[in-house]
């Protein structure tokens, strides 16, 4: 029998260690035949913002070398429908619901997560200060030192439960910003969010974006986010959980052996929707296979 | 409607003319194939592309219970590999996505308006339809006699069929918008073709006051609403998913 | 006919916008049956240092999805090595000799500068702050504007002709680098290098490369290469060189279009040898496709 | 040596055993292939494979005018679809490369010790050392028969051949190591196999005081002295490239 639990602190246990990244996973529904929503570690659904949002206009996506790039933008109906709409229909989950947090506005952040604190099936929330599609916010707060403590700090104050902080990997050096994370009350650092990317079509001379640069995603990132994912791990105490790129179990274990406590399906599940389930499953058999009995031995196990 | 599901087909059929094929397709170890609705698609995955990450969104040519057949037209390397399947080649499809044509409540009139390779799901369309009672008409678009002849056969099993070509090799000559049949009494056009074409049609369709409704090709990646790519823009809820709300959309829902 | 020369300014006039990018086309003479080597816009050969380098211990290359890791860290034989033995049997090539420099102090680059001035047959050099692969020097310079600086002011003092300078992408803010650079007295900039990643062997539980981190390059890297060359070539004067990616003439045009006045093409070398050439007779035909004679008008052309 | 180039290659016949298959490849349009010589390898693309960047080197296992034999095992992605080759597919080939065996001036007595795929490249430097009045002796090792015996009549055709098999199912049981036909008098020894085999092998040639040429298998990428990646560190000259100054080794310049 393998230990698939993981314990990522501040009330926020995982049955394993597999969870949905953000705005790739609607609110779990949307995978509900293809995958098994009960016996994922967490779903953490798509960017949630104070006010509605409509989003980048079209075209939102290219097709990259083993990637895409995407410009959606956060288009999402605020969070006031998802507490009255959505959440009434997800909360029997047997996953973790996790909600992913951005704004334009330090107090967009705060009145967000303030009123997601109601919600006592929310263990957590995931504070997105990396967004690369907003012209405001996102990622000008994850790109700085101080821009990102101020976010933890301000959220911090008005979230009771697990914070996790998402960062962004366009920066020189990502241990910096966690470590600002770390010392302003963050749980844990979930890395990385997509790059700034372009593509451009050039028999029509234009970018494939409406908003020409758009964040990149895919297994084309991956070696660099286990990069990041392993400096961080060595640079904070808080879990570290990883993406950037997971297409399977084996990929999920790079960024396990290189620090991750826990890592997120993103891209992948655009490609096979059952991606979540079959990492977990892959996990527990590399476990067994590797005579670990508990997952949590394995964390960081990276041989020099 | 059948909730989507992962099934790995068989190719046991290729019919091929120049770069277009159309691949007739059956599950894999005695699966049950959900039906999909007329309109609907599916998101196969081309696993031998070595430039291809995504899915390919491909619409439902026709369906019987048990097979599944894919009209493809070559636009690069991942619909290059499918135009290239040989019988034998195994493909993991997720089906059926989207929401279809609408289907008139009680017999009516409809025109099934076809360009290029957008003439594929009006085939099964039109058999839907034809079960139903209506008598569908099609009148379908294409450059030259080459790229449609092959298909006609189907079409006019199922109904009475008027054809333009762009090079007046067969049937009307110039576009479909100019296509004498266009004028027959219509309760409800049906429409997928490429978007100066459509746009052309529901210019003609508004003229007319005839309900229509159009199948729009927006790239996507997941065809499941999760990903918000593929949206359009709509009078009534801004942006919405087609590959949930659509492909196939009331044209009073447009901004066209 | 259309015109496919390109002036970078400072001396360095192309016959076409082709490079080859430094450390992928060895000396050029290893691809003599495989391309024409007097039909390319400038060969830039591999890093040179003022004394000898053993690099880095085997293994030094994973491959990753649509690209590869590589940690070879500069291994060659010196630039008196370079100026006696290499130089003499390269100098005949039609196409420009350009020598890449490293250094692992500002001392090492301003003496390998200053011997290679005294080869009238070398039109550039390209000043690598980037190279992710050295315990000093290389990329520690690239990331910080001081650095940068330090080195091209250095350089610019001993070397006469055109001064190329490498930037890294492992940045914040690339421009900012860029502006940097420009302002020390560099000619041109090219861009990227290579971004710092990390690929692990899960069953054998260590990194594959025996640094453990190493440089990505290869067409996963692409769009966010052209980010950065349409944010550069917005934000200085002269001349930007794009690299990352590049696979054939599209991927070039992409650069192109973004604001790339040249081009190099890298990894692409180690797939298909004929890149290079392929590369020049694709743009020549989009040029012919498109209806433009001379080449130079196409750079930055991007609708928006 | 024949400098290397690209070469547009067709399967003419496949055979296969388990993971591993031989492919025989002639040029396309009669284009004329540069003979290798024993030792050398070819780079090859894998265009059909999802996850493959890199063309995979692989040792040249016999070559006659116009033809190319490649021993393929699966080990990954790009080997599978190599594997999985049928007749009429084409592969871009970049040939010949490296560094070969080093053939005696005059007749010799030489072992040729090869284990795993690794045998491969001893099938095509024994006919050569064969058209040179040398009787080369194969030591050959392998898991168990199934994995050696369709090839044995190959070798068997060119000179004595040694087996020696893990499960003992073959010949000596054991590993090539504890074949009594080490013991053969011997001027010179080629060993080409997995790493733990050639470093014993190695071991023993050291021991014997015998000239020994080993083959590695460094992971590369550019094949042509380029990207310096497949280094291995020489006694003589430090790092230096497996792809131009080897594959194969004086085992006196390895540090071993």
């Amino acid at each position: 029998m393998v230990n698939l639990n993981i314990d990522l602190g501040a009330g926020l246990k995982l049955q394993n260690p597999v969870m949905t990244a953000s705005g790739t996973f609607g609110y779990g529904r949307e995978f509900e035949s293809l995958t098994d929503l009960d016996r994922l570690g967490a779903i953490i659904v798509k960017g949630t913002t104070l006010e509605p949002r409509q989003g980048n206009p079209y075209p939102r996506m290219a097709e990259t070398p083993s990637g895409m790039l995407n410009a959606v933008g956060l288009q999402n109906k605020g969070v006031d429908y998802f507490i009255e709409k959505i959440y009434p229909e997800i909360r029997h989950y047997k996953s973790n619901i996790i909600v992913n947090v951005s704004g334009a506005k330090v107090s967009d952040y705060v009145e967000t997560a303030r009123r997601l604190a109601s919600l006592d099936g929310i263990p957590a929330i995931e504070v997105n200060i990396s967004c690369p599609n907003v012209k405001s916010g996102g990622m000008a707060f994850g790109t700085t030192c101080a821009g990102s403590s101020e976010v933890t700090e301000a959220v911090r104050k008005v979230w009771p439960r697990h914070l996790m902080v998402k960062l962004s990997p366009n920066v020189t050096d990502i241990t910096e910003i966690a470590r600002a994370v770390e010392g302003s009350g963050a749980d844990s650092v979930s890395l990385v969010n997509t790059f700034l990317g372009m593509a451009v079509d050039v028999e029509r001379q234009r970018p494939f974006l409406s908003t020409v640069t758009g964040g990149l995603s895919g297994p084309c990132i991956r070696p660099i986010a286990i990069r990041m994912v392993w400096q961080v791990a060595k640079a904070v105490k808080i879990p570290v959980v990883g993406l950037g790129g997971i297409m399977n179990g084996r990929d999920a274990m790079e960024f396990i052996l290189a620090g991750a406590s826990a890592v997120q399906i993103g891209t992948a599940n655009f490609v096979h929707p059952d991606a979540t389930i079959r990492t977990v499953e892959w996990i527990e058999d590399y476990c067994r296979r590797h005579n670990i009995t508990d997952f949590s031995t394995i964390v960081g196990a990276l041989n020099r | 409607m059948n909730k989507p599901l992962l099934i790995e087909f068989e190719v046991t059929c290729v019919d091929r003319s120049g770069a277009t094929a159309r691949l007739t397709l059956e599950p894999v170890g005695g699966v049950t194939m959900p039906m999909p609705a007329p309109g609907q698609f599916v998101n196969i995955l081309v696993e031998h592309a070595h430039n291809t990450f995504l899915r390919r969104p491909i619409s439902v040519n026709f369906a019987e219970p048990g097979s599944l057949m894919l009209m493809v037209k070559e636009a690069g390397e991942g619909t290059a590999v499918l135009v290239n399947s040989l019988p034998g080649d195994r493909y993991n499809i997720l089906m059926p996505l989207g929401h279809g044509f609408t289907l008139p409540e009680k017999p009516e009139k409809c025109l099934l308006i076809g360009g290029g390779v957008g003439v594929a799901p009006l085939l099964y369309l039109g058999e839907c339809l034809r079960q139903r009672g209506v008598e569908p008409v099609f009148v379908l678009g294409a450059r030259n006699r080459k790229e449609l002849d092959w298909q006609l056969p189907d079409f006019e099993k199922i109904g009475k069929t008027f054809v333009a070509t762009e090079d007046g090799s067969l049937g009307t000559k110039g576009f479909v918008t100019q296509c004498p049949a266009l004028d027959l009494e219509a309760d409800r056009w049906y429409v997928c073709g490429p978007m100066p074409m459509m746009k052309a049609v529901a210019a003609a369709a508004r003229k007319r006051n005839v309900e229509c409704e159009v199948s729009l090709e927006n790239k996507m990646a997941c065809g499941l609403g999760a990903c918000l790519c593929c949206v359009e823009d709509t009078a009534d809820s801004g942006n919405v998913c087609t590959c949930t709300e659509g492909p196939v959309f009331n044209l009073n829902r447009l901004k066209w």
